[in-house]
């Protein structure tokens, strides 16, 4: 790979030369800067898409993606710069404007509304009379055209990470979108839905669409995008086709030359424990709210010093089996014993973990605060705080910031950094590396590790199963409510997980 | 006394019960409790202070007064403990009970002070004056500024101390500000929390009521309270629900009913016209205060 | 040289104030004070003030500042204001307080008690003999002391006609809520009350509203000469001359005559009055015309004893 | 002459109209996340409006102009509210005191300082042929005065629009979470600011018809809390135009229940009689427990999302 500013350099010009023959020109973000206080979250970025393309957006966590595209999106005015459509210069208002301008985007931290129903989301914003019927049907037909399956009828807060997400996408195919953004679409699917999705994005572009891609796999960029744009701390570094670009050149642009953390040689599946039993659930049942069982029966022990991954196919009882291990649910049968303290990451940071008006101090006062007594030890908690930022890389301008305009992946790594110090015994992690860049999420990885070697009991889900090979040291599937032992192995598991039996 | 002067003093003499009010508003708020009863709170809390400073014997001496406090306390936040127990045990929401316990607490005062609480002629609607015991000192000699003030400021500075610096009060914010993380993150008892801070809240608006009580009416009438709850809470807000910043918004909107009192009084203005005065310069602030906010922020 | 009329405190000038509790447009009880402080303007080139106060707890403030402004006379106009009177008095005693309904007295506090049970008697007796069903209502403000002295004197004045009469008393609770006030006389005629007696000034005319619509329904108006209201379904009213009253007080202060007790006035007075609507004078029968007289004759000699 | 019981129940339906009106309007307005405490504002001003409407055109005039104040209120709310996104509860507040010195202020301007007695054109019974003879209900549903038919109208025309129009379902979305709605595309500032407008509209004609269907005058402060206790009854009715109506006949049967009582001759004390219909409302609202759906973001207007 050539060096990045030469090339970054090259590929303007070419798009410059492009752009004469405006046609061409989906969508383009010239020079926009954009300050949030003394936070300069994009400085001159420049970004441009051709109809018909996919383009994948890069970055590390922070570097100013998110920001990026809400520009586009209208939801945020730069403080300079210029944005243009198909070659006409737009000003967006609010989102209406850019929706009428034909940009659709689905967002990093989903705007659903938790109390209706899948089908009144997709039809919000549209115009005219609501027939619901007709919009459920049509609703199922698109799900079915892009293999998204949802139920129409099911109320958002009701749904799992994994289908809200998809309810964000069919809405922004609901529409008749031109230019499709979609910040992060992948971190809550799992790779077969991942795949299926991004597949479905190339053949959405197949009669001149556009869609735009955020992601931190770098590995879907290359095989799914034509184009590629790299921000690195609000400046764009590197542009330029897929097929001129490398994994480890990519890496090595978002991080402004220095090279990956790669944890990939790191052990793991080989030492079985046998520390203390740190956490354990004996014929334990779970129902919900309206009495169905979601757990039925489990009979399981964590040991100090194992990490423990748990696989399954969203909406088999895995949401609930963490829960009860974190000590968050009560069992309706059976026994559990946990020690008092449990860290938890879960999967819905933003409404289960964080407290965006809070301060990223408050958030890490956070921790304990149940049983604390007396007064707060604002200056110990500062001092940790301060550490935590340090030691997690988070991205913040101080501890003394709103968690919530902390970029998604650095509320993550607060997130994960404050559960993995705040607890010596015992961690239940639900999706940790969620929306985290390579290197953040190589740097978690080490950190768990750490904390298994140093004596801890962790366990851990995630959707994409091969992250959860990747950690842990046994993993137990859970289908249908019931818990059973798998081997170490991709197949077995992924038959298991789907409940055929045999070998 | 310059006319000044006599301004201050009347002006703070009004802003007490708006800062103890809109401190107890300013708590709940902050713990995500809609306690729109501050009102009915102030008013059980003036009643229980008006009983225990008719009936207390004289012989106790100064002993009246802070019984009369505390008993004012028990009233307001035992007013504000139904609230609470509707809310945790039936789902009630607090916005409407608290309402219609406001209007029960007015009548219920109605009844009183033509029944058992009535001055022992048994002509007017009110109770016979409290014993001196029971009546709050005066702040500034010659004026009615009474050290029902000074309980305010000690509550307001109290009450910022709690909130910003104890685990209690750590607690009630995180449980305001996001209950689902609160309880998952920081494992906090929310709906305990809650109902203890409005339980407290309810007591601080009772305490606004004993003050009233001791400090400035000497009886309980039924019109004891202009609706000070509701007004604490434009007081509590315009704070931004912080306790210090109470104090000042309280003497502000006790600064503008005192210069409705003196518009009427020394310019001729009527009531009414008053009002509209009144209402004009919180809208002004308002819109100042809020012009500043939107220069400061560019979110579409 | 500079004009220096102004800067001189003009402490020769009559200066006169008015607190009520309500707004002085309740065409009533507040609305005729106010109109004898206009009169006390006008007669005595008084120079005139009027306060209304929210709370119990801006009476003090209010009396203090008079006071300290040096006004002659201050009227407290509700039982409400006896104690705040008594209490900041003692600090000014070259002002002159008089509170209306009340009854406690000081050297410059006056109680100023109205017989208006005078009135609401001669009331009940039109009303006694008008009624046809026997049954006869009361529809007040909020059960203040005069209100309910008024109802209690109603009542007799009924009774003396017709012993058997049936008397329904309701409250709307406050003082402006006109539709209360209707709904709770239309409650009353669906109850059979076919003459209503009302003491809630402003919401009170709801009152008048729902007689209309009945048709068949009189009703008695109360403190100011309501008959002009509905002049088609009203018998009379109850007057309370407040300004005269006021001018009475406003005159002894004026020519130092002013002593702290209690002015109690009445029909003889020409305080309280009973006015008969002239348009429906032939609703009223000559024997109960009869009746009237003789009994005005015997409270004005002082001989009933009205209940109080 | 009717009976006792259906004398009973059509005062029930007369005392409920007007906070139905009232609390319809808000009912729309709360859906779109906005609390407007400036409706007792939007209610005195109606009626004041009624009575000036009223003097120069009749009743339908006193309506339309009474309607036009009521608007002309909430749109002072909603440059504070909405526009400035200044908090909605001070605004609320602040409203209603300017409304209710306004028309004080106003009033004594026209009428003179004392008052006047004034006398305006009102609506009678108008009995619709067939239905208002049928026994008990008939008279209580359909021998009002014609406004009451027009709350009748406006209940499934409001909740058509509420759940069956797109414009409907997106007021509704930003009530919950205001986030989504902006990034579905809803122009939130204007559906707020018509949504505020719409129950002002309401909040005026619920004041018309305190004057021009009911106690054909005006009095200063003659809406009487009814502002605040619409308010309650959004809550009672649970967000739904439906809703807000049986919630404010329970309301109104309640207050119908003290006008019957205090009129029965009992010796009881009245506070007794006039506190009943809050009590009714608060054990309303525990007999009826269950999950209670508050617009999500109700009250708040920060729109921000991190
Ligand atoms: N509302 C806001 N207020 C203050 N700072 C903000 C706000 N929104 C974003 N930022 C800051 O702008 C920078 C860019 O954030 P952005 O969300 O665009 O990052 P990103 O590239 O999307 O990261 P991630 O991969 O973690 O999602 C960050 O430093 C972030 O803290
Ligand atoms: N969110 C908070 N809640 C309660 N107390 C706090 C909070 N934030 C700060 N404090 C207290 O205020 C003190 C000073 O905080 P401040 O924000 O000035 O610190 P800082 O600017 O981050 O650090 P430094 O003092 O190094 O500049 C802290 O030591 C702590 O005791
Ligand atoms: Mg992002
Ligand atoms: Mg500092």
């Amino acid at each position: 790979m050539p060096p990045i500013a030469s090339v970054c350099r090259g590929l303007l010009s070419r798009h410059q030369q492009v752009s004469d023959d405006v046609s061409d020109v989906a969508l383009q973000l010239a020079s926009i800067t954009k300050r949030f206080g003394r936070v300069a979250a994009l400085s001159s970025a420049a970004f441009l898409a051709r109809r018909g393309t996919v383009h994948a957006l890069l970055g590390e966590n922070g570097a100013g993606k998110t920001t990026l595209m809400r520009i586009a999106f209208g939801m945020l005015r730069p403080d300079s710069g210029s944005i243009s459509v198909n070659g006409v210069g737009q000003s967006f208002a609010s989102p209406a404007d850019a929706i009428d301008a034909g940009i659709g985007m689905v967002h990093q931290h989903f705007t659903l509304v938790p109390a209706m129903t899948v089908t009144e989301n997709i039809a919000l914003g549209g115009r005219g009379i609501f027939r619901p019927t007709r919009t459920r049907d049509a609703i199922s037909a698109l799900a079915e055209k892009t293999g998204l399956a949802i139920d129409p009828d099911a109320r958002i807060e009701d749904l799992s990470a994994g289908a809200q997400q998809r309810v964000e996408i069919l809405k922004a195919l609901a529409r008749d979108t031109r230019i499709l953004i979609l910040d992060e679409p992948t971190a809550v699917l799992t790779p077969l839905e991942a795949r299926e999705l991004l597949r479905k994005t190339r053949e959405l572009i197949s009669d001149g669409r556009t869609a735009i891609l955020i992601t931190h796999k770098i590995r879907d960029a290359l095989e799914f995008a034509d184009d590629i744009t790299v921000l690195r701390r609000g400046t764009t570094v590197w542009t330029g086709s897929a097929s001129n670009a490398t994994e480890a050149g990519l890496v090595s642009a978002m991080l402004g030359g220095e090279s990956a953390l790669d944890d990939s040689d790191a052990h793991s599946g080989a030492i079985v424990s046998n520390g203390a039993v740190v956490m354990s659930l004996r014929n334990v049942s779970v129902r919900d709210e309206i009495d169905v069982e979601r757990l039925s029966s489990v009979t399981l022990s964590i040991h100090a010093g194992e990490i423990v991954g748990i696989a399954a196919v969203e909406g088999n009882g895995q949401r609930e089996l963490l829960r009860v291990l974190a000590g968050r649910v009560g069992a309706t049968v059976g026994e559990v014993t946990i020690p008092p303290v449990v860290g938890f990451i879960p999967e819905d940071r933003q409404r289960d973990a964080l407290i965006r008006d809070f301060t990223v101090r408050d958030n890490v006062a956070l921790l304990g605060a149940g049983a604390r007594n007396g007064v707060m030890p604002w200056s110990d908690i500062r001092a940790d705080a301060r550490e935590l930022l340090h030691d997690y890389d988070v991205r913040a301008s101080g501890d003394t910031v709103r968690a919530g305009t902390l970029s998604g992946g650095n509320q993550q790594k607060l997130v994960v950094g404050r559960e993995i110090e705040g607890s010596h015994t015992a961690l239940v992690a639900e999706n940790p590396s969620r929306g985290l860049d390579v290197q953040a999420a190589a740097a978690i990885r080490v950190r768990i590790r750490a904390a298994r070697t140093a004596g801890m009991a962790v366990v851990i889900y995630s959707p994409d199963l091969d992250e959860v090979l990747a950690l842990a040291d046994r993993v137990v599937v859970l289908c249908a409510g019931k818990a059973s032992e798998a081997p170490m192995e991709y197949e077995a598991i992924g038959r298991a997980m789907l409940g055929l039996s045999g070998r | 006394m310059t006319e000044t002067l006599a301004f201050v003093m009347d002006m703070l003499v009004h802003a007490t019960p708006l800062i103890v009010a809109g401190l107890a508003v300013a708590i709940a708020f902050r713990a995500g409790i809609w306690n729109i009863g501050a009102d009915g709170q102030l008013i059980a809390g003036a009643t229980a202070a008006a009983w225990i400073g008719v009936s207390t014997s004289t012989e106790i001496g100064w002993l009246a007064l802070p019984l009369a406090l505390i008993a004012g306390a028990i009233a307001g936040g035992a007013w504000a403990a139904i609230a609470a127990w509707l809310r945790s045990r039936f789902g009630v929401l607090e916005v409407i009970s608290t309402i219609m316990l406001n209007f029960i607490a007015i009548y219920g005062v109605s009844y009183l002070v033509r029944g058992p609480l009535q001055e022992p002629t048994h002509v007017y609607p009110q109770t016979s004056s409290i014993v001196t015991g029971a009546h709050m000192p005066t702040l500034v000699a010659g004026t009615r500024l009474h050290w029902g003030f000074v309980i305010a400021l000690v509550l307001a500075v109290t009450a910022w101390w709690v909130m910003r610096y104890s685990a209690a009060g750590f607690r009630i914010r995180a449980s305001g500000a996001n209950p689902f993380a609160a309880r998952s993150a920081g494992l906090i008892n929310v709906s305990r929390v809650t109902s203890v801070a409005f339980i407290v809240s309810g007591a601080i608006a009772g305490i606004a009521g004993a003050i009233e009580v001791s400090g400035v009416t000497f009886a309980l009438y039924e019109n004891i309270s202009p609706g000070y709850g509701y007004t604490a809470i434009a007081v509590a807000l315009l704070a931004g629900l912080n306790p210090l910043g109470v104090i000042g918004t309280g003497i502000l909107f006790g600064a503008l009913e005192t210069a409705a009192g003196t518009m009427q009084r020394n310019i001729g203005v009527p009531a009414t016209t008053a009002s509209v005065i009144e209402a004009v310069v919180i809208l002004a602030v308002i819109a100042v205060a809020q012009l500043r906010v939107h220069r400061a922020t560019s979110v579409a | 040289g500079a004009p220096v009329e102004n800067r001189k405190p003009v402490t020769n000038q009559f200066k006169v104030a008015l607190v009520t509790t309500g707004p002085i447009s309740d065409q009533g009880w507040n609305a005729g004070a106010y109109k004898g402080l206009l009169m006390i303007r006008d007669s005595l080139g008084a120079r005139i003030s009027n306060v209304q106060t929210q709370t119990p707890a801006e009476i003090d403030e209010n009396f203090r500042q008079y006071g300290a402004q040096s006004y002659n006379l201050v009227f407290g106009h509700g039982f409400e204001y006896q104690d705040p009177a008594i209490r900041v008095a003692p600090s000014f005693p070259m002002t002159a307080f008089a509170t209306t309904s009340g009854t406690r007295t000081a050297p410059n506090v006056a109680g100023v008690t109205f017989a208006f049970s005078d009135g609401a008697y001669l009331a009940g007796i039109v009303a006694g003999a008008a009624s046809h069903s026997g049954v006869i209502g009361t529809i007040g403000g909020t059960q203040v002391p005069p209100v309910v002295a008024a109802f209690k004197a109603f009542e007799a004045g009924a009774r003396s006609v017709n012993p058997n009469v049936k008397l329904l008393t309701a409250y709307v609770g406050n003082w402006e809520d006109a539709s209360a006030a209707k709904e709770q006389a239309m409650a009353q005629i669906a109850r059979g009350a076919d003459v209503i007696f009302q003491d809630a000034d402003a919401a009170g005319l709801g009152v008048f509203q729902a007689a209309r619509q009945a048709k068949t329904v009189r009703v008695i108006g109360s403190n100011s000469d309501q008959n002009e209201v509905a002049p088609e379904v009203t018998l009379g009213s109850v007057v309370i001359d407040l300004p005269r009253a006021m001018m009475m007080i406003a005159r002894d202060v004026r020519n130092n005559t002013f002593k702290g007790h209690v002015y109690q006035l009445g029909d003889a007075d020409g305080v309280v009055l009973w006015v008969a609507n002239p348009k429906l004078a032939g609703e009223v029968s000559p024997a109960t015309v009869a009746r009237l007289d003789a009994a005005k004759k015997v409270i004005d000699a002082g001989t009933l004893k009205v209940p109080e | 002459m009717t009976s006792g019981v259906e004398a009973f129940l059509e005062g029930v339906v007369r005392t409920a109209t007007p906070l139905a009106l009232a609390a319809l309007g808000e009912t729309v307005t709360e859906r779109s996340g906005v609390i407007n405490i400036g409706l007792e504002g939007s209610i005195i001003a109606g009626a004041l409006g009624a009575v000036v409407g009223a003097a120069h055109g009749g009743v339908w005039a006193g309506f339309a102009f009474g309607a036009m104040c009521g608007c002309a209120v909430a749109a002072i709310f909603a440059v504070f509210a909405v526009t400035l996104r200044a908090d909605q509860i001070i605004s609320g507040t602040a409203v209603t005191l300017l409304a209710l010195g306004g028309t004080g202020t106003l009033y004594r301007v026209l009428y003179g300082s004392a008052g006047a007695a004034l006398n305006t054109p009102t609506l009678g019974p108008m009995p619709v042929p067939l239905l208002s003879r049928i026994p008990l209900i008939g008279p209580a549903l359909f021998a009002q005065p014609s406004i009451t038919y027009v709350l009748y109208a406006l209940v499934p025309a409001v909740s058509w629009w509420m759940y069956r129009t797109h414009s409907g379902l997106g007021l509704r979305a930003i009530g919950e979470n205001p986030a989504a709605a902006i990034a579905a595309g809803v122009r939130t500032k204007r559906v707020q600011f018509m949504a505020v407008l719409f129950g002002g509209f309401l909040g005026g004609v619920s004041g018309a018809t305190l004057v021009l269907a009911q106690a054909g005058t005006f009095v200063e402060g003659m809406s009487a809390g009814r502002g605040f206790i619409a308010i309650a009854i959004v809550v009672l009715g649970r967000w739904n135009p439906l809703g807000a109506v049986l919630a404010a006949l329970v309301f109104g049967a309640a207050s119908a229940l003290q006008f019957f009582f205090q009129a029965t001759g009992s010796s009881l004390p009245y506070q007794l009689f006039l506190v009943f219909p809050y009590a009714l409302t608060l054990v309303a609202l525990a007999a009826t427990r269950g999950r209670t759906s508050a617009p999500a973001a109700l009250g708040r207007q920060n729109l921000d999302q991190g």
